[in-house]
């Protein structure tokens, strides 16, 4: 088991450092970089735990496509370094603040919890545990909603995207021009 | 082992599609929405697609009626969904909106903006995650559902491109939104890290059995979906977005939002609550309680002198809200009546108010301000009574729905021994007169300083030419608006003078949940 | 390795993005910082589920990502659209509405 | 004929609503017509009564059986005369207010027809929740009344008097739902029932919370001191048709509301209490007596009076004693015949100094104008309680009540009558008598109008007081149940 | 027809004529209204005397009945019926009110004639005398208040009656709210005596329940007694409530000599006689009420001294006289007091009847020291004045002379406490007779002024109209005193009243002259049969003794004031300047007005302004209305400050919310 132990601690620093990267760096190009990399440890963090699935499709997904679209974004507009200062006062301040009361927060509950289980390796699992077919099958049986509904999701976030992206007549030229008449179409 | 997991693989999920069938047609009719948009030509646009959309609504409303019944929830999909009064009765309250929102939106310019199909479908498919939301009975679908209500509306938010306001409104909604989904999910997390399970009922199952009520793992958990939830329900201190969203939206989004979102936003508070985690009533209800009142000072504090009937009403909407969670405090089968009644209640006062709210802001050069309302009275009646009944309601006058909802929501609270919250209600309506009745004051009681067109006075008042009274100010120049103001002001006075009705439906809501007594 | 310590990293992911997301003020970063809030939530459910042994929480991770994903999308549309409308990418700078 | 209490209760607000919808020089007088039918209905009523018969011309519906709510009604001696002097008040104010050219009259009529039938209702509704909805829905009319035809001021004056009064009702709403579901013996299905509520009496201290609730709202509407911070500025900027009925017959829902809900229900408390609301009461008719003869409005005059007599009438009350609540009673009766006709005075009287209403402007009036003096006179000398006036035999059973249960309280109430004679008769003197002052026009009674519309109700003072056991016979302020209850207790 | 019948229609009669007139205000022309009144008050007086006639009929002890016309008040264990009382005592006030009213009205016809408002007062007067009726005839002792108050409205009304003097104005309500302290006070004791006494209200319940329900002396009966007192002495200007008679001279004449000397003003004795029997059984209520009466008989005369307006001296000297008929019916001399009363009507009456002729020859003007020399140019007036003057002070064989007379006897005779006051009362005998022949003197001696000149030259006197008290000129639209005057001389209505008063004022003494005629007292005795003093009277011999002791004192009187005013003119000057303090005190009335002023005034319009400066603005505006207000304003600026437009402000609010949740729960887990 020492072996896993070694792994997971390099895949957690990685992730916190990952995560650290993208809060810290300036340059969004970079967090995104950043963000890349922490995705990688993460599904390392989930092949531990037989994920096999999941730790597929993050990368596949994840630190495929989004970021990759991230990416697009990101030179099309020109990831500006953030401006420093005219920060307004307080709120960098309490931000840190609060997130550390809400660590806390959550690390007490998690230690403080009466549950045994969490002090275990887990339960005992059968190999097909995180499987593809164990996955699809309770995709199409117990979750065959949230699975629809999550498909239908990704059809509209396209159309919202589409609506929102969308190349709009008189609109490069900072005029606040007339809306089109009724119905017309960009 | 592996036999029995192909046995797993091979069996079919049980789908009652009956049950079903209006998540289906709003689903689909999104769908067919976005292939009709595609067609081109003034027809679809402006006839076609709305049209369809209200035969989507329609079919679903027809569909649910189909389904009504009453009695503890019957679970379709292997408990990922049910159906029992509790999803139906309030998704009836979304179509109705829906329906509200077209004519609302017909004119609008978020529409000419961002398309009609795409706006209706969008709007169509925040439906649909309402639906699910309303009806989900585990976590995942709990997610899923509040993603899906979000996402279309972050869209709509923003649709109004041009305008910086919108825009600014759509990224905050979305970031606080994520905020507030990202939160819910790790509270989400959590609960199901402390009992195990995602489904509702094995989570009630689990607690006090498998895992101590008192257990810090499950009670964060609580914590952060309170808070997750307690965002889409604009609860303060949660509450921020609220007025800036709902200021910067275009005005039908503004109305979708402030009803739809509201009351879906309830109806999983209520199953989660009220269902899951019902057997530790003991320890959320002061949390809840707390916030409650926090919501109704705050809100109503807020809402105090602001000249933007928008942001007027989305403070007020804040303090409502506040009104509502007392009843989900109680955690009695009367508490989840009151709130169900109140929430149709308070879809006809506030679809009421935003239709009135939109007629004028087209033709007053004040916009949505209170300003724009000035000398309605005697101007066109025809908007004036309805805000009138929509405030006075709003405020719990008698003889309108707003006072049988807090008279009801009052004797929930005293019969689940919560009496100082239903005075808390109390104090909140007192606070809430002094802008409630601020526009009724501007409608009827500022002296109208303009000629009107084509009315014959005997005293010649003073001249001033205001845009806004130009001969389209005539509400019946947006025939729609006026009709859905109309029908819900009625239905403001009707079910305050003969709410029985209501309250059957309100009786069957109440007998969904088995879990209370 | 216990799944508190898995438990224990993902609370310092979360906690990590929540003081992203209030201290950074490209909208830009501020996305990255809610995917990470989502992840850290993805790596709980995770972890539990391995800790009970039953599937619920990878499926919820699976949706998980679906809906990070999608409001990636819808938050990229938006701040396009701010780019277009020639609006600095600061969210500070969006404070129109206020009071 | 069978009285059925519906048709008196809404028909004012039907007359409104058809004058709605007619031309509008019409709508006042169908107003008119409208109150006029509901008085003459009221005097059947009257005739049918039977002194002493206890609850008659009973309805009892179901309205909202979720919430317990019952459409009941029902007529008994506490509140016969006070439907009639609603029915009766109304119509001067409508006479008035329809002689009078309103910007929106169709309007008008609407508000003033409602805000009748909203007060019938109150006094009518034998059902506590049906009493809140006529209680509030009472400040919808005279929210707009006030509101769009009030003075310069208006929005601000009847926003405060909507939200003060609003504030103490909304806590009574809190009270009677509390009150209701508590008064509920647990599996029993929920009634706001007087009678029944009476039957379960709660235990002392939930008695006493509620107890409270209610006070407020019914001392804000009184007003008693200090709870009438609402009543100058609403007193200054209201019509006059409109104060005129607001001053003489709303006022008295809330000292009606004593005697109707929380003696009956809340014995206790009311025992409980009683010390404190007749430190109130006393309070309340010095303090009011004092500011009224060092005003120089004539309606702030009559609004700090009525601060004074409502404090007469909620001592009689809380003496807890049957003399005191038949005085009470009697005094509700007599305060409102008095007041109205004195608002219609002032009316006479601005029109007599150009319009200005206040007593500097006045002055030497009686010069030319016998019959108002004579009509003025009589109408302030029974103000006074003037013994020979009703209101006399009224303050009579109030202090023998006060006297009787706590005596000190009477002795620091009788100076009210002395100082009640200096104020009233400042009033008169500094209007009629005096050298006629410079913007002053003397001019009598136009027998039209001016006389037709005051010598009814002068005629009905004099009567009341040669006759007033008229009143006092029927008149039963304590419901047995009360009485039972005060019993027991002071034992 | 019964004594209750008859009694009924005393009351009824004037109703009648104040109702007509009232109505008939426009209809009626000339001078109808006048004699209208005078005949209604003809007719009471006519069935008072045919009651009075009915009762002697039956024997002595059952001389009394009562009726009642229905229920007046009659709801919780309070019955209240409106009824009369008929005995000797209650028609014998009526008689003496009708009579003497009867005659004041005739006169009134000629005196008010050329009055604009000649209807009017003729419609209060007899309102006025119905009120006045209805209290002496009242069977109970809430309709006893009611025409208390009754008559209080009618003196007010009167005094008023010149409405548009500031005077008369302040004058009216002054006596008001004096009046209505008296019937608060009556109010309260009625109903001590209603509880103590078996809830009766009539006369013989109350009486009846008193005998057992009270002890000798009890402390609620003195309590009671001591209100009852209260009431009589605010209607009857005694100590301390006196003030506002004087002040009520504003009136016309004719109501100040009908309602301020003959009638009203003795409602007080009136009471204290009806209510013997409670005063019998707390003799130190009684023996304070006599006190107190005669300290102001003897006050009252010392300020009639030196006051110097005519209408005034007189009306301080009714006080005076009142005061001695308090101490008679106080101390036991029922007969006496009421004897005086009746009298002093008479004499009283007459006088102010002969000070308004002789004001209505000075064209208004009431000074004393303007006047003179009007014995030759007023004969008639100067007669009749004289023979009042005479009985005022006691002069043989003037009535005032017996009836005064006989309350000393009979003080001196029960001697202890009474022989003080009787003491008293000698004392202020002397001054009376002093201050009644300075009038006469004063007004009729002496070298004429231009008015009397003018009118012996035949032509009436007609200055500017001026007010007497300010000096301020004033247009005969307010009335006052009519386009042109009336004297004696001139009316024959005037003459008539005055004739028959001044036989009465002369030979009233007839009714009881000790030894000879004892009329009065067989008539009276069946109201007092069952007072202890019925039997304690002084014997003929020694009542003799006293009035000769009283014709002595008297003579002394007018002998000192004929020195001071006619023999050595000046003298007075002397005197003033010796005595400059006790000048100025009386003069200033003992500054009891000033008292009152500094004491009640204006407290109470301080008060008001306090009341409505810091009370109502400050407080229940400022504080209450004010501070609710701030409170929820501020509210509201937090609330809006925390709305700041920040979007990762929102979220730090959100994870404050959930910190706080978080917390919460963190702490329910713990414990």
């Amino acid at each position: 088991m020492i072996f896993e132990d070694i792994v997971f601690f390099i895949a957690a620093i990685g992730a916190l450092a990952g995560a650290a990267g993208v809060v810290l760096l300036r340059n969004p190009f970079y967090s995104v970089l950043s963000l890349v990399g922490h995705l990688f440890f993460l599904a390392v963090l989930f092949l531990l735990l037989r994920a096999q699935f999941l730790a597929a499709a993050q990368l596949i997904v994840y630190a495929g496509a989004v970021m990759v679209l991230y990416v697009f974004v990101v030179a099309y507009i020109g990831g500006a370094e953030e401006p420093l200062g005219q920060d307004t006062p307080g709120i960098r301040a309490l931000g840190v603040l609060f997130a550390v009361c809400v660590l806390a927060e959550l690390c007490i509950a998690v230690i403080g919890t009466g549950l045994k289980a969490i002090d275990t390796h887990g339960a005992h699992i059968a190999n097909s545990f995180g499987a593809p077919s164990q996955i699809g099958s309770l995709l199409l049986n117990r979750f065959l909603i949230p699975f629809e509904a999550a498909s239908y999701l990704l059809l509209i976030a396209a159309v919202g995207a589409l609506v929102l992206a969308r190349k709009r007549r008189g609109f490069e030229d900072m005029l606040e021009a007339p809306p089109p008449p009724a119905g017309g179409r960009a | 082992m592996t036999t029995l997991h192909l046995i797993a693989v091979v069996k079919a999920p049980v789908i009652d599609y009956k049950g079903i069938s209006p998540l289906f047609a709003i689903a689909g009719g999104a769908v067919i929405v976005f292939l009709a948009a595609l067609i081109r030509g003034r027809f679809a646009q402006r006839v076609l697609v709305p049209f369809l959309t209200v035969g989507a609504l329609g079919a679903a409303i027809g569909l649910t009626i189909w389904n009504w019944h009453t009695g503890p929830s019957r679970p379709i999909i292997e408990g990922a969904l049910s159906t029992d009064a509790l999803a139906l009765g309030l998704s009836l309250l979304f179509y109705i909106s829906g329906l509200a929102t077209v004519a609302f939106a017909w004119r609008s310019i978020a529409l000419r903006e961002s398309g009609t199909g795409e706006f209706f479908g969008l709007m169509l498919g925040s439906i649909a995650g309402m639906n699910i939301l309303a009806s989900s009975e585990n976590l995942v679908t709990l997610f899923v559902g509040i993603e899906l209500l979000s996402i279309p509306l972050y869209v709509m938010c923003a649709s109004e491109v041009r305008r910086a306001t919108s825009l600014e409104a759509g990224l905050k909604y979305l970031v606080i939104g994520s905020v507030g989904s990202a939160t819910l999910l790790y509270g989400l997390a959590l609960i199901y890290g402390a009992t195990g399970a995602t489904g509702f009922n094995q989570i009630n199952n689990a607690i006090g059995a498998g895992v101590n009520i008192t257990d810090p793992l499950l009670l964060t958990g609580i914590a952060l979906a309170t808070a997750g939830l307690a965002f889409k329900a604009s609860v303060a201190p949660f509450h921020a977005w609220t007025p800036d969203v709902y200021e910067g939206a275009p005005t039908p989004v503004t109305a979708f939002m402030a009803v739809a979102t509201k009351t879906a936003a309830f109806a999983i508070i209520l199953r989660l609550f009220d269902q899951a985690l019902v057997t530790v009533q003991v320890q959320w209800a002061p949390a809840l309680a707390a916030l409650a009142v926090i919501t109704i000072i705050v809100g109503n504090a807020g809402a105090i002198a602001q000249s933007s009937l928008k942001r007027m009403l989305a403070w007020s909407g804040v303090a409502q809200a506040g009104y509502m969670l007392a009843g989900v405090v109680v955690g009695t089968k009367l508490g989840l009546q009151a709130t169900a009644f109140y929430l149709a209640v308070y879809l006809f006062m506030n679809l009421a108010a935003f239709g009135v709210v939109i007629a004028r802001e087209r033709v007053s050069e004040h916009g949505d301000g209170i300003k724009s309302l000035e000398g309605l009275g005697s101007a066109s009646p025809l908007l004036a009574w309805p805000m009138t009944i929509a405030m006075l309601s709003l405020a719990g006058f008698p003889a309108t729905a707003g006072f049988i909802g807090k008279f009801y929501l009052i004797s929930a609270t005293v019969d689940g021994n919560w009496a100082w919250l239903g005075v808390m209600i109390v104090v909140g309506s007192m606070m809430s007169l002094v802008y409630y009745l601020r526009v009724i004051a501007v409608m009827w009681m500022n002296p109208l300083r303009i000629e009107l067109p084509g009315r014959p006075r005997r005293a010649a008042r003073e001249v001033r030419p205001v845009a806004g009274w130009s001969p389209e100010a005539d509400p019946t120049a947006q025939p729609e608006v006026l009709l859905v103001t109309l029908v819900m002001a009625a239905a403001t006075l009707f079910f305050g003078i003969v709410p029985s009705p209501l309250f059957h439906l309100a009786h069957d809501v109440g007998s969904s949940l088995a879990t209370l007594l | 390795m216990n799944v508190t310590w898995y438990v224990v990293l993902s609370a310092f992911l979360f906690a990590i993005g929540a003081a992203g997301v209030l201290t950074r003020r490209n909208p830009l970063v501020v996305l990255l910082c809610l995917e990470l809030m989502l992840n850290a939530g993805n790596l709980a459910l995770i972890a539990f589920a391995r800790m009970w042994g039953n599937g619920d929480g990878q499926i919820f991770a699976l949706v998980v990502m679906v809906v990070a994903a999608c409001e990636v999308v819808v938050g990229l549309g938006i701040i396009v659209g701010i780019f277009r409308r020639r609006i600095p990418e600061d969210v500070d700078a969006l404070s129109e509405l206020r009071g | 004929m069978t009285i059925y209490l519906s048709i008196i209760l809404f028909l004012p607000a039907a007359a409104g609503l058809l004058a709605m919808f007619l031309p509008r020089r019409m709508a006042g007088w169908t107003l008119v017509g409208g109150s006029l039918l509901a008085l003459a209905y009221s005097i059947v009523m009257l005739a049918r009564f039977k002194a002493g018969g206890g609850m008659q011309f009973i309805t009892n519906d179901n309205w909202i059986s979720e919430l317990g709510i019952r459409y009941s009604l029902g007529v008994d001696g506490l509140n016969l005369f006070l439907i009639l002097l609603t029915t009766l008040l109304w119509v001067p104010a409508s006479i008035a207010s329809a002689l009078r050219d309103w910007d929106r009259p169709r309007l008008f009529a609407f508000f003033l027809g409602l805000g009748e039938t909203a007060v019938l209702g109150a006094f009518i509704a034998q059902d506590l929740a049906l009493f809140v909805v006529f209680f509030d829905l009472m400040l919808v009319p005279f929210y707009f009344l006030v509101g769009m035809w009030g003075g310069e001021d208006r929005v601000y004056a009847t926003t405060k008097l909507v939200i003060y009064t609003l504030v103490g009702s909304l806590l009574m709403l809190a009270g009677a739902v509390a009150l209701g579901v508590m008064a509920t013996p647990d599996g029993g299905h929920i009634s706001f029932s007087l009678t029944t509520l009476a039957q379960h009496p709660l235990s002392g201290g939930s008695q006493y919370w509620i107890f409270l609730l209610f006070s407020a709202a019914f001392l804000v509407k009184a007003p008693a001191f200090p709870l009438h911070g609402w009543m100058p500025d609403a007193y200054r900027e209201a019509p006059l048709p409109v104060i005129l009925v607001f001053s003489a017959v709303v006022s008295k829902v809330g000292v009606y509301g004593f005697l109707r809900i929380v003696l009956p229900v809340l014995p206790q408390a009311s025992v409980h209490f009683q010390e404190l609301m007749l430190a109130i009461a006393v309070v309340s008719i010095l303090y009011g007596s004092v500011l009224a003869f060092s005003q120089d409005e004539p309606r702030l005059v009559l609004g700090y009076s009525s601060i004074a007599q409502l404090g007469f009438i909620l001592l009689g009350i809380f003496s807890l004693d049957p003399k005191g609540g038949q005085g009470a009673v009697m005094q509700m009766l007599n305060h409102g015949l008095v007041t109205a006709p004195l608002f219609l005075i002032i009316g006479y009287l601005a029109i007599r100094a150009e319009g200005r209403e206040s007593l500097d402007w006045m002055g030497g009036m009686a010069l030319r104008a016998p019959v108002l003096a004579g009509v003025f006179l009589i109408v302030a000398l029974a103000t006074l309680a003037m013994p020979g006036s009703a209101n006399f035999i009224g303050e009579l059973y109030i202090l023998f009540g006060t006297f009787q249960s706590k005596i000190v309280y009477g002795l620091v109430a009788s100076t009210g009558v002395v100082l009640a004679s200096v104020y009233m008769i400042r009033f008169f003197q500094r209007a009629m008598h005096n050298p006629v002052g410079p913007h002053v026009e003397s001019r009598d009674l136009a027998l039209g109008p001016e006389l037709g519309v005051i010598a009814p109700l002068v005629l009905i003072i004099l009567a009341l007081g040669v006759y007033p056991n008229f009143l006092l016979h029927r008149i039963n302020a304590f419901a047995p149940t009360t009485n039972q209850a005060l019993v027991a207790l002071k034992r | 027809m019964s004594a209750t019948a008859w009694a009924w229609l005393v009351v009824a009669f004037p109703l009648a004529g104040t109702i007509v007139i009232s109505l008939g205000w426009r209809a009626i022309p000339g001078r109808l209204p006048g004699w209208i009144a005078s005949a209604m008050i003809l007719g009471s007086f006519v069935c008072s005397v045919l009651a009075t006639v009915k009762l002697q009929d039956v024997a002595p002890g059952a001389r009394h009945a009562s009726s009642t016309l229905f229920d007046y008040a009659h709801s919780a264990g309070l019955n209240i019926g409106l009824s009369i009382y008929v005995d000797p005592l209650s028609l014998f006030m009526a008689m003496v009110v009708s009579g003497v009213s009867f005659l004041i009205h005739v006169y009134s016809v000629s005196y008010m004639t050329s009055d604009r408002g000649f209807n009017r007062y003729f419609a209060y007067l007899n309102y006025f005398v119905f009120t006045m009726l209805l209290l002496v005839l009242a069977g109970n002792i809430i309709i006893l208040i009611v025409g208390w108050a009754g008559v209080g409205t009618a003196s007010y009304i009167l005094i008023s009656f010149w409405y548009r003097r500031t005077t008369a104005t302040a004058a009216g309500i002054k006596a008001f709210v004096m009046n209505v302290i008296g019937d608060a006070a009556l109010v309260i004791a009625a109903f001590l005596l209603w509880k103590n006494a078996g809830h009766h209200v009539s006369y013989a319940g109350i009486f009846a329940g008193s005998k057992t329900h009270f002890s000798h002396n009890q402390g609620t009966l003195i309590a009671a007694c001591l209100l009852l007192t209260v009431g009589a002495f605010a209607k009857s200007a005694q100590l301390p409530l006196h003030t506002w008679l004087p002040d009520a001279m504003e009136g016309p004449t004719p109501v100040s000599a009908l309602i301020h000397a003959a009638t009203m003003v003795t409602a007080g004795v009136y009471l204290i006689a009806r209510f013997h029997p409670l005063y019998e059984q707390a003799p130190t209520a009684a023996n304070i009420t006599a006190g107190i009466a005669a300290a102001t008989l003897f006050f009252a005369a010392t300020c009639a001294l030196a006051v110097t307006d005519l209408k005034r001296i007189i009306a301080y000297s009714t006080i005076s006289q009142i005061g001695y008929m308090m101490v008679g019916v106080s101390t036991g001399g029922y007969d006496g007091g009421l004897f005086h009363l009746m009298t002093h009507a008479f004499f009283k009456a007459l006088l102010f009847m002969g000070a308004g002729s002789v004001i209505g020859a000075m064209a208004g003007i009431q000074d004393i020291d303007r006047m003179g020399g009007f014995r030759k140019s007023m004969r008639f007036t100067y007669i009749t004045f004289l023979i009042g003057a005479l009985a005022l002070a006691g002069m043989v064989p003037f009535s005032g002379w017996f009836s005064k007379d006989e309350i000393l006897g009979f003080d001196v005779h029960r001697g202890g406490y009474s022989l003080i006051l009787a003491i008293v009362g000698f004392a202020g005998a002397l001054l009376t007779a002093f201050y009644s022949f300075r009038m006469v003197f004063r007004i009729f001696h002496g070298d004429a002024v231009p008015e009397a000149e003018s009118l012996e030259r035949g032509e009436l006197f007609h200055g500017e109209h001026v007010n007497p008290m300010t000096g301020e000129h004033e247009d005969t639209d307010v009335g006052f005193p009519g386009a042109e005057h009336h004297i004696a001389e001139r009316e024959l209505p005037m003459k008539f009243a005055m004739g028959i008063l001044a036989v009465l004022a002369a030979i009233g003494g007839i009714v009881a002259v000790p030894g000879v005629t004892h009329w009065l007292r067989n008539f009276l005795d069946p109201s007092f049969a069952d007072s202890r003093f019925v039997h304690t009277q002084p014997t003929d011999t020694a009542s003799w003794i006293g009035l000769v002791i009283g014709a002595g004192i008297a003579l002394a009187g007018i002998t000192t004031a004929y020195v001071c005013y006619l023999r050595q003119p000046g003298t007075t000057a002397r005197l003033i300047a010796r005595f400059p303090f006790l000048h100025r005190l009386f003069v200033n009335r003992w500054y009891f007005d000033e008292l009152y002023d500094a004491v009640f005034v204006r407290p109470a319009a301080t008060m008001g302004r306090f009341g409505h400066y810091v009370i109502e603005r400050g407080f229940v505006q400022g504080t209450l209305v004010g501070g609710a207000t701030r409170i929820v304003g501020a509210g509201t600026s937090i609330a809006r400050a925390l709305e700041s437009g920040y979007v990762r402000a929102y979220a730090v609010l959100m994870l404050v919310g959930f910190g706080g949740l978080g917390l919460y729960f963190l702490l329910q887990a713990a414990f």
